[in-house]
């Protein structure tokens, strides 16, 4: 009962909210909203204290009902949703002058949705939940309506995930006309030959997924949200949003689709489609000079490299893929809230606008360069103890891929902390493309409810490497059933990669400050913000899915 | 990238997915098969729980949850467009007095049609939500016959009229606590077929006509200022 | 004939997705969107669809004789659903695009990379 | 017979579907949208599922396309350019 009553709440205050929010003075909504989720938080904790469950909803028993699975990598995953939540909800007390209580309920609805999309365990119920999550998506990105550059980016968000959408749905009916079944287990048992229809079905289903996940070539959308979303959303955007699309595909192949389908002919495919995005992240992440924007291309190339740690499919990687989710989610919040925080001060987000104003913000500094530090994969780090046990599990090419992508996004954050916060660098400020302040007035003095979650959220992901990885490592295993010893980042070729990534990264840095950048005009003209070339090349990217897939 | 190279990546992928969708598409069961087990084990849940419309039975009680996640998304969306919308009230006061909404002249029939066919498409609306566990038909489709029949007043030319019949922040709140009213029921006590129904029929009644009167307030607004 | 059916919901994404990409108006790019969406309607529904079987309402029939099957029919009332309000909800922010930018066309709008 | 009934009316929605893709005038198109509205909701019923055909017929035909219409309008002051655009 917990856990309906988890997955409900959220949903309930979001409606109250939503119901009587304009009669509530705005300190109720804040505490209404803020409560929730930290009841959220314990009433999840409790059930994975009592070691999972899995509820029938409405007591329909299997082939019939739609079951809730909590094991504890599913109740890890929506714990992560729900702190991210948190720290976001506080940063957003003070962050907005003037909010209707219709922004907390559209927060409270997309924490439930994506709890609802890791617990549920049939895939047309994923696909709803996935789809309000979306919804919620826009309607949080667009909020700021009366921005040009907002509307825009929502409505490409909206377009291409939405059509994303479409192509999962088409996936699960073919499934369905398959096996007869829903739930991702019972498709399980049931398929186990490999043929041209299971082949399209999985390419279908993935497509939604990896639309979400900005793989490439799906990954125009991301960049046009993130620059334009309010900044505690990206929080959540970034943090947790884009990762369940990796989780979609990983769940999907492993309980539904692993008997049927060779997982060399899937490892291919997402090897594949991860580290284009891990490359091509970082390049367009070096050539940025709007902080969101960077931090966007950032996340299209970590959550690459994420996808490449899921693809292998192997145990270790995927102990070391949900360790460097978690790493991320900690670095990757703390620096949007950064940014937030540079935004609220500046009204600009441009790196050279702010050409060494960020002195008087130490507070701020320090989370950039420790997000930075991050970034690059530093002992002890999450980030960095994830990878490590990726690099070992994938080998040479991999540690090369992550010692680059690692080195250019953390690169263009550390250029970003000594040019704004040390003043390094000539200044050359030309924009003169102010935003309007999220916030609407000045605030005299950064109140701790904006600075104290970033703090928490960094030191988070850099203790994290500490913490003994068994615990993710058995939470992986249970859930995707497979055997093997669990690996520990502490060898001296995952600290030497760790180090190279912070030295090189550092090294871009210095680079950018003197102004060295790549010449690639091209790959900003594909960039275009026009969403045809947006969506072609998503008809595109089913076609180059499937045939990898077909190819042995 | 230019139209020409744009069209180019498009052909190319929706050849290679046509080629893909063909070739896959050969290998399912044969249309109109008697290969249907999950939809043949809902039927006979639903003749043993006594819902006629099995439709209904799944929707509302064998996976309830997927409603609960529709009628969110739903009212998600109707919020979304009153958020996304909202930046006309300013506008209004700018110039206000200057606009006269709706359309001035209307011939006598077409509004005696408009007030005729309320109060028989509101009957009809009622009768589809409440009959939803019996016949074709629910709280979905009845709600939004309800939700549109309030407009019939707007083509009996009262614009005014129409305003004052649907005060917006009303019908937020109607929307949302039919809303909850589902979550509650759908979590705690899936099978409650009729009054899901009517919790649902209430809430998309009150969604469409939210997310209608937005956008006429933006199309209507814009029509007298030109 | 028999995989006809299965078809014609593959045509009808392709001409969605190509409205979208050739679209120089963003009204037009939803409702291309909507039509892509309504291959998954037609989809599911043949998916489903049983020969010489009834609708699953038993209000006047004896629940005896074959019926098609209903579950589709309920996941698709469901999309039907998820399919309106997204593109009600494109829509407004299609609105809001013409007016912060004067325009509609995909075409003449300012890329969002500075 | 039954199939052949199904078959024509699978036959008219993809004609229609592409008619509403190749309608490049929105205010065109709503109409268009409207009319294939309908054509599922008929072709929904040939294929028994009298449900989905009325929720497709209510928003299909004139939920959705009333909001288009209404977009349109709203839409038509802000244009700047040349009213020759949305060709």
């Amino acid at each position: 009962m917990i856990l309906q009553i988890a997955v409900g709440l959220p949903f309930l205050v979001a409606t109250l909210l939503a119901g009587t929010g304009r009669w509530l003075p705005r300190v109720a909504v804040d505490a209404l909203a803020t409560l929730t989720v930290a009841v959220l938080i314990v009433l999840l904790s409790l059930v994975l204290a009592s070691g999972g469950t899995t509820v029938w909803l409405g007591g329909w028993r299997e082939g019939v009902g739609i079951p809730l699975v909590a094991s504890p990598l599913t109740l890890g995953l929506t714990l992560t949703i729900a702190v991210v939540a948190l720290a976001a909800l506080i940063v957003s007390w003070r962050y907005f002058a003037e909010v209707q209580a219709i922004f907390h309920a559209l927060m409270l609805l997309f924490t439930g949705a994506m709890c609802a999309f890791v617990l549920t365990e049939d895939l047309f119920d994923a696909f709803v939940f996935f789809e309000l999550m979306s919804v919620v998506a826009y309607a949080l990105t667009g909020y700021k309506s009366e921005e040009p550059d907002t509307v825009h980016g929502a409505l490409n968000f909206g377009i291409v995930n939405s059509l994303g959408a479409y192509f999962t749905l088409s996936g699960i009916a073919l499934v369905y006309a398959r096996t007869g079944q829903l739930g991702f287990a019972a498709i399980g048992k049931s398929l186990r030959e490999d043929d041209a229809l299971v082949t399209l079905a999985f390419a279908l289903i993935c497509t939604g997924f990896l639309v979400k996940a900005a793989a490439v070539p799906f990954h125009f959308w991301l960049a046009d949200a993130h620059a334009v979303a309010p900044t505690p959303v990206c929080m959540l955007f970034s943090g947790v949003m884009v990762e369940l699309g990796v989780f979609g595909v990983l769940r999907t192949y492993v309980l539904s689709f692993s008997r049927a389908i060779p997982a060399a002919d899937v490892r291919t495919a997402l090897l594949v489609f991860g580290s284009a995005a891990a490359l091509l992240g970082g390049v367009m992440c070096v050539l940025q000079r709007h902080i969101k924007r960077l931090l966007a291309y950032s996340t299209i190339s970590h959550v690459g490299l994420l996808l490449v740690g899921v693809g292998l499919l192997d145990e270790a990687a995927l102990s070391g893929a949900a360790t460097y989710f978690l790493g991320h989610v900690g670095v990757k919040a703390a620096l949007f809230s950064g940014a937030g925080l540079l935004l609220n001060r500046y009204e600009t987000v441009d790196e050279h606008d702010l050409h060494g104003r960020g002195r008087s913000m130490p507070v701020t500094g320090t989370i950039f360069l420790l997000g930075g530090l991050g970034l690059a994969g530093l002992p002890p780090y999450g980030t960095w103890a994830g990878k490590a046990v990726m690099e070992e599990a994938g080998g040479v090419w991999l540690t090369a891929l992550a010692v680059v992508a690692s080195a250019l996004t953390a690169g263009a954050v550390l250029r970003v902390w000594l040019r704004v916060f040390l003043g390094a660098g000539p200044s050359r400020s030309d924009s003169g493309d102010h935003e309007e302040a999220e916030t609407r007035f000045k605030l005299s003095r950064l109140p701790w409810t904006m600075v104290a979650p970033g703090v928490v959220l960094v030191l988070g992901g850099l203790l994290l490497g500490l913490l003994p990885g068994h615990v993710i490592g058995r939470a992986v295993a249970s859930y995707a059933h497979l055997e093997g010893p669990v690996p520990t980042p502490w060898t001296p070729a995952g600290v030497l990669s760790g180090l190279l990534a912070v030295a090189f990264a550092f090294g871009v840095a210095v680079l950018g400050l003197r102004g060295y950048a790549p010449r690639v005009a091209l790959l900003h003209r594909l960039h275009s913000g026009h969403i045809g070339d947006y969506v072609a090349w998503l008809m595109a990217g089913v076609t180059v899915f499937g045939l990898l897939l077909i190819a042995r | 990238m230019s139209p020409r190279g744009r069209l180019i990546v498009f052909l190319l992928g929706g050849a290679g997915f046509a080629v893909l969708f063909v070739l896959g598409t050969v290998h399912l069961p044969d249309f109109g098969g008697t290969w249907h087990p999950y939809g043949e084990r809902t039927v006979s849940n639903a003749v043993a729980r006594h819902t006629p419309n099995v439709i209904s039975s799944i929707n509302f009680d064998q996976r309830a949850f997927d409603t609960l996640g529709e009628e969110l998304i739903l009212m998600a969306s109707a919020l979304a467009a009153v958020v996304v919308l909202r930046g006309v009230r300013a506008e209004q006061e700018e110039t206000a007095g200057a606009h006269e909404y709706g359309p001035a002249e209307v011939f006598d029939a077409l509004r005696i049609t408009g007030y005729l066919l309320l109060p028989i498409t509101l009957v009809a609306g009622v009768y589809i939500v409440a009959h939803g566990s019996l016949s074709p038909g629910g709280g979905f489709q009845g709600g939004i016959v309800l939700g549109s029949a309030i407009h019939l007043v707007y083509l009996a030319g009262d614009y005014p009229a129409l305003a004052r019949i649907r005060p917006i922040p009303v019908f937020e709140s109607g929307e949302a606590v039919a809303a909850g009213a589902f979550v509650l029921l759908a979590l705690a006590a899936a099978g409650q077929v009729t009054a899901m129904n009517a919790a649902v029929g209430a809430e998309v009644g009150c969604a469409v006509v939210l997310v209608l009167a937005k956008f006429f307030e933006q199309a209507l607004l814009v029509r007298t200022s030109s | 004939m028999s995989h006809l059916a299965y078809l014609i919901p593959g045509w009808i994404l392709l001409v969605g997705v190509y409205g979208i990409v050739t679209s120089r108006n963003l009204v037009h790019a939803v409702v291309c969107l909507s039509v892509a969406q309504s291959a998954t309607y037609v989809l599911l529904l043949v998916i489903g669809y049983r020969r010489h079987a009834t609708a699953p309402v038993f209000s006047d029939i004896k629940p005896t004789g074959d019926v098609v099957d209903p579950i589709v029919q309920a996941l698709t009332l469901t999309d039907i659903v998820v399919g309106a309000t997204v593109t009600a909800l494109l829509l407004a922010l299609t609105v809001q695009v013409a007016k912060r930018r004067g325009t509609v066309d995909p075409d003449r709008l300012r890329s969002l990379e500075p | 017979m039954a199939d052949a009934v199904i078959v024509a009316a699978l036959l008219l929605t993809a004609f229609m579907a592409t008619a509403v893709v190749f309608t490049r005038d929105p205010a065109c198109q709503a109409i268009v949208l409207s009319a294939y509205g309908l054509v599922l909701g008929i072709l929904f019923v040939v294929l028994q599922a009298p449900d989905v055909a009325m929720s497709q017929v209510a928003v299909g035909t004139v939920v959705v396309p009333l909001i288009v219409i209404l977009a349109i309008h709203a839409i038509r002051r802000h244009h700047t350019h040349s009213p020759g655009d949305e060709s």
